[in-house]
């Protein structure tokens, strides 16, 4: 491996000045180099995630609930994230990440259902010519995003409603909206692809042959439809949270509010729990986040520091406006707000710079504050644990604001060109106008789709089965009525 | 002595319909209610258990005699759903009555 | 019987005064208190909540007719901050008491 | 109104013989009971705390005056292990009872 | 160390050819390279594993007891895994991982007690020729599995055993079951080793040297008892689990019931904590499993990819289960699922593929769920924790369909061969009666060995201090009596 | 980089032949290699680190408080954590890791303040020449460590200090005495600087320039005050353990005791919480200890090891002290032994062997115990969380012992030498007197330094607004009064 390294390194190190004059124009050759360092911190990206999810997800959630209800939550995320992950492996992957020929700019087809193909020998690219990744670790890390994004959503509608009929939504959820928006997003051929095929079309086009120019073209295209729009989206901000937030406030919506809700104390019953889950995302997010860059490098680290920055800055900005507007700086605001600096800086990690990112986690945190102290009561919306207050509207100020942070002169790294140097990242001109508006549109496109699929597929589970508990369950608890089982005997 | 067991979620609303008519402190305490009203069945892996108490509240306040029926009468009132598991109202003879802070005693203790 | 509500972290006081009285048993329970003392609100994320209890101790205690009057007096001295708050003290006739491990009954049994 | 104090893991036995006998509710709280029997000691690293409250239940229930004896009876006999700490029965005369959900009173409310 | 790995990779590239024709063959000559992307995820890994004793284990353990058992659940976890990492340092490794001179099939020796000869450059072979790790990184590792082993053991008699003598026999349990087991399934000398040995014997058979050859077969067999009869394991299934199932069995039947048993409830008293160690043995299952490769490499990431699965579907199959059986999903039965799963792919993890490993899980998460569930309550078994239901069980089941799915016609990896073509790894035909009656026989053999070993050890134990604590400890519980604390003081 | 890789190693190798013969000597080149292990393991070590603050010790410290300042407890360590983290990145980073100009000696200057200059390409020293790391790893590292270090403070004045009043003291503290610590102990040029100083100064002297001599001396003096002094401090245990437990010491006679102390009981209101951060901690502390290595080789498995060993030792240390001592071992015991290991080996994990270790964990689990389970009390102190007794006495232990146990005769890796052979790390001579002495200047000077910095700046906050809450607020709790929230609703 490590010999194929070095080639590689060279055939590229060697490779732009041929690209230059396209006169002498040499097809693009290239190695596929697994280095062990990359495929370790997936690994561990990976198993980050996952803590994210169980514990972490279930007990931010579950230490917000009234103790009748605490297992419920546990049950709902812990599930969906086992159901997921079966589907994922059965045909969840192939419908996100392989071709779906004319429906290729949707979603992928069937190829890879049951893993077919797949070994320890097939490979995916990373974002750096000539360096790839063994198909299964991104299984992996792409399977844990699949199993926590639908988790996300519970919280929306917690404390009312069905086991049953939540399980039917999930898997109907993941598979007509998470797929397709995460091929839609996510799905394009890699570096060495884009580079070979923008070589062949040089050549085609310096030889005349038409045909073979527009067929490079058309693979060059070959992507999932917000990737072609320019869509930054470097760890999941759309795909993840904005599409999580969405449908949560839709459910919430179709649900109605909780029976006592505005009478009775609904108070957290463990703000400890809810701490520690906090906490666990924050640790686990860098999985998900540095991860997100695939490789072990300078990068990462730089993921990892605005990471820990916009989440610091986030929750700093949540408790002192929480001080300043309510007299008293609460755990549940500074955690709270930790969550949403995470959430927003998610699509600008890797895009934006530490200052820009400092920026972001203040404005999103002092932001969601206000949507959740006070909109979200002017509405009477019932989002029990701030689902869209927080992931919704996180994630669309995250995703708007990395069209602005990625602009070099605000400390960003600039929009990623592969194909003008073939072989080398290059750094194309940012012109706000066009960058800034391709997020406008990929956050609009994303809320329209996952609104309106999300509506029809509550209503469709809502007709067949019924989406709410009874009056009576609600009051006794999901806990004993749904799970026969109470969280605490002390 | 007024002593009363309702159901959880029954309080506030029983509170504000005492304060309203003058009552002015009780004591509220969680309690296992034994009754009628049959409890559940929890499973844990192999093991299946009935738990047949049910979770109630009981109040307990000290008022003046004038007021004792009305107080009876307003709690079984505000506290009746007509499900079975509503609850037991009962009262006793108090002989004495001290507040702390003051040391006034009896009616003017309440 | 004598029936007080206090302020939680009195009780220690209190019942060391009342076994230097000659007190020899007592059941204490964790109440919620509801009475001109106000309670406080509580704030998560948008939601407000006004609690309006207040944590107390209720104390219970059997004692000879004799010993009465001394244990309502020591028990209001004790407890007294003269705070609001301070609790109530109350007592009530009892017919018989029994001691379960000896089957002694009344003042035998206390 | 029979008023008894137990050891926690009794309580099942009590209610079933109670039941049997006849009584058709109860209520019961987790008390700190104080008595003879003397709680313990625990250790937090330097600090020593001496806990010299044991837990007990505490059952409370109306009878119908015929019952009183044997209830009493009943309780004394199930709770009894001999060693110290098997609680105490105090019986109170109750002046009316009423059952929320239907109104009835005294007697038929129980 | 890079330099070294070229050359290193040079000559095992070079080599198969030689192997070929016996007649011009040449001693097989090797360097030992360490990477530095193996040894972080070895590093992680060990970590991950710690993770899954101390809280996992013990969370998990602790919640299902009533509260006045907490502290003793979490005591007894925390303190055997400490004692047991001194143990493991002082002559553990030593008895573990040495030769055991005579006795060589069944322990190792004291040669490396205190880890004499230990120091930064020694290392360990992998299962890849000429990729090595350092000792110490080995050491730290397999350290982790001695810890969490006889831990896992003390949920079989919660509630009811004397701390002292607890403590007693694990030290008694680990120096005569623990080193001894491990020594017998892991204990061999490494791919170059063989590939060396193979090389010496054709040469000596070549050169019609007997002697030569006898010595070096006799060193191709210096393995360990269960290594040679061929026994699949890949992270531990028979080590670990069927090895602290069978003996929490022995230890329940020998301290009895539990006071009150099947009289008063004795329900979990925070299924909150329960869910929170199933979730962090989940996460930390992950170093258990794929860094048994040793390696961080595309087999790895096979590892992970088969441990999500099998997990997630064990889970899944016994919370439906449950549905379906006893009319509710419980949060209990899901995370019981879990770690059922998780057990049962131990073996198997890097041996199935993706779709054997939900087979695996779907089937192992059903056959427990009735045997907790219906047959254990029919022998009245006070398996306090179902120590063996899940562990015992669940593993001894992995270990059989490790014999199955390991056949590449199930997209298995096949039966590693190490020796045919020295220097490489190939892969033996899969024969059925041959390879599944390994699993059989090592199965067989382990429940033996530690049935009846464990049983001596209680029973020595039991008349030197007495295993069980007086009833009233029992009735007022162990935190006060035997730990002078109380968990909770809210 | 790769191919940078093996030039530099290619040179390092060719390197120390020169070096011996003065005569012809040449400069020495380098090379700046990034290995993807490397940044791998930095990565997750950071990640570690965090996991430790939250939720580790934000769980260890308060499952110790009372129920009522629960919240206060977790709210502190929380946003302790966050608002250092903005500190660091604004100012702090420069301050302890820029040259200071005439300060140099004691603290860094603002050259980096807001990460000047710092990008993606910009690389730190390792402790092996020719091995670097982006500077971006080494400011997300090192950023944790400030996180961590004043969040350790508050323990020692828990359940009665002000919430605002805590918050500017931190703010000052970092700034005053931290990032000046962190600059004393390890602010140098790393290997290769000093190897390139050295080279020229022996090329000065030998074309008898005396100018450049003194100029290349300068260079290699041009260290921080501590550093120059000779101490050693593997991965913390001044800066961070000392320091902290000082400050805390002060802080809590400062504050005085709390209201009812030795009066009521303040029993831990969650010995479940104490032990979840206690196991963490242990967990998370493999990222602090190794990480501090900056790289993924054998001695990283070498300081796993020996926190591995050194922790245990002093948790059942402490255990069967207290068994012996108080008729009981409690699990706060064992956790607080365990805690007490891991502070002890931080100055020495990568020192030490693994036998000395041993010892270490010993011996300081048995002197702390006796610390704080009698002369504390003789002293009336409440150090209500025992931070002085676990992180000040068990840091002054480890880092004189530090001084010990490097001794090659003992197991040790033995005094580090960069210079005597350029471009190679040799092992200098040990000398008891002199590099014992050293560590006991270096504990002096922090105990000095720390304990009167802490004393004026708690004066001054207390002056400014006052340090304290009311005693109706003591009473109440901090949690309703100054967060308005209680932990539980159950
Ligand atoms: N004899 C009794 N003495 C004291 N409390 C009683 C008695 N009977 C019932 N209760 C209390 O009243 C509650 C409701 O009574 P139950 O018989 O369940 O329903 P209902 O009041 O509608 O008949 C019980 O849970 C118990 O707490
Ligand atoms: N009428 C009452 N019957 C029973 N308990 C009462 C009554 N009034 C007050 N209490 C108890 O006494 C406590 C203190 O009473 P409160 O009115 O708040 O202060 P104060 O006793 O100083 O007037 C209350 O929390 C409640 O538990
Ligand atoms: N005078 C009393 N008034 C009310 N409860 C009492 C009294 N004396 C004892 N008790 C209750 O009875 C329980 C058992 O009494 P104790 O004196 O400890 O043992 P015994 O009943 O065997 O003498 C105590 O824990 C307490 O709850």
């Amino acid at each position: 491996m490590k010999k194929l390294g070095l080639a590689g390194v060279g055939l590229l190190a060697a490779f732009p000045a041929m690209a230059q004059d396209a006169a002498a124009i040499a097809p693009y050759v290239f190695e596929k180099v697994v280095d062990k360092g990359d495929v370790a911190w997936m690994s561990i990206s990976t198993v980050l995630v996952l803590l994210m999810t169980v514990p972490g997800l279930a007990l931010f959630y579950g230490g917000l609930v009234r103790t009748k209800n605490m297992l419920s939550m546990l049950t709902q995320v812990f599930a969906i994230a086992s159901v997921v992950a079966i589907i994922w492996v059965t045909y969840g992957y192939s419908l996100a990440f392989s071709s779906g020929g004319a429906w290729d700019s949707y979603v992928g087809g069937f190829d890879k259902a049951f893993l077919r193909g797949v070994d320890v020998t097939t490979m995916v690219p990373t974002f750096t010519n000539g360096v790839w990744l063994p198909e299964f670790t991104f299984i992996a890390f792409q399977m844990t995003f699949a199993m926590i994004t639908p988790a996300l959503i519970v919280g929306a509608f917690a404390e009312r409603i069905k086991f049953s009929s939540l399980m039917v939504f999930i898997i109907l959820w993941v598979t007509f909206i998470y797929f397709p928006m995460a091929h839609m997003v996510w799905w394009w051929g890699g570096p060495d692809f884009l580079a070979e095929q923008q070589t062949l079309k040089l050549i085609a086009e310096a030889a005349g042959d038409t045909a073979g120019a527009e067929a490079a073209s058309a693979n060059l295209a070959a992507n999932g439809l917000l990737w072609n729009w320019g869509a930054l989206d470097f760890a999941g901000g759309t795909v993840v949270h904005i599409n999580a937030g969405i449908a949560g406030l839709v459910g919430c919506i179709m649900l109605g509010k909780r029976v006592g809700y505005g009478k009775e104390s609904m108070a957290p019953h463990s703000l400890t729990m809810t701490m520690i889950g906090a906490a666990l995302l924050w640790v686990g997010w860098f999985g998900f986040n540095a991860g997100s860059n695939f490789e072990s490098n300078s990068i990462t680290s730089l993921v990892i520091v605005n990471t820990f920055i916009a989440t610091a800055a986030a929750g700093v900005a949540w408790m002192f406006a929480e001080w300043l507007m309510k007299g008293k700086p609460s755990l549940l605001g500074l955690v709270s707000g930790v969550v949403t600096g995470l959430v927003a800086i998610t699509p600008a990690c890797g895009f934006a710079g530490p200052m820009g990112s400092l920026v972001l986690g203040l404005g999103a945190g002092v932001a969601c504050f206000f949507f959740v102290g006070y909109v979200k009561n002017m509405f009477k919306l019932d989002d029990s644990l701030d689902v869209f207050g927080i992931h919704g509207l996180g994630g669309i100020i995250g995703a708007l604001a990395t069209g602005i942070l990625v602009n070099p002169a605000l400390g960003g790294a600039g929009i990623p060109d592969y194909t003008s140097v073939p072989g080398t990242l290059q750094v194309a001109e940012y012109v706000f106008s066009v960058h800034f508006m391709n997020q406008v549109w990929a956050v609009g496109f994303t809320i329209l789709f996952v609104g309106i699929g999300s509506a029809i597929l509550f209503k469709l589970v809502d007709l067949l089965m019924g989406l709410r508990v009874a009056n009576d369950v609600e009051r006794e608890g999901l806990d004993l009525a749904e799970h026969g089982e109470r969280a605490y005997n002390m | 002595m007024i002593i009363a067991a309702i159901k959880p979620y029954k309080l506030d609303e029983v509170r504000e319909a005492l304060t309203t008519l003058g009552v002015r402190g009780m004591m509220v305490t969680e309690i296992k209610g034994f009754g009628t009203q049959s409890g559940h069945t929890e499973i844990y892996r192999g093991a299946e258990y009935a738990v047949n108490f049910v979770p109630k509240m009981r109040l307990e306040m000290v008022v003046s005699d004038g007021l004792a029926e009305q107080v009876v009468d307003t709690i079984s009132k505000t506290a009746r759903t007509g499900k079975i598991g509503d609850g037991k109202i009962f009262v006793i003879d108090v002989q004495s009555a001290l507040r702390v802070r003051t040391g006034e005693t009896d009616d003017d203790a309440l």
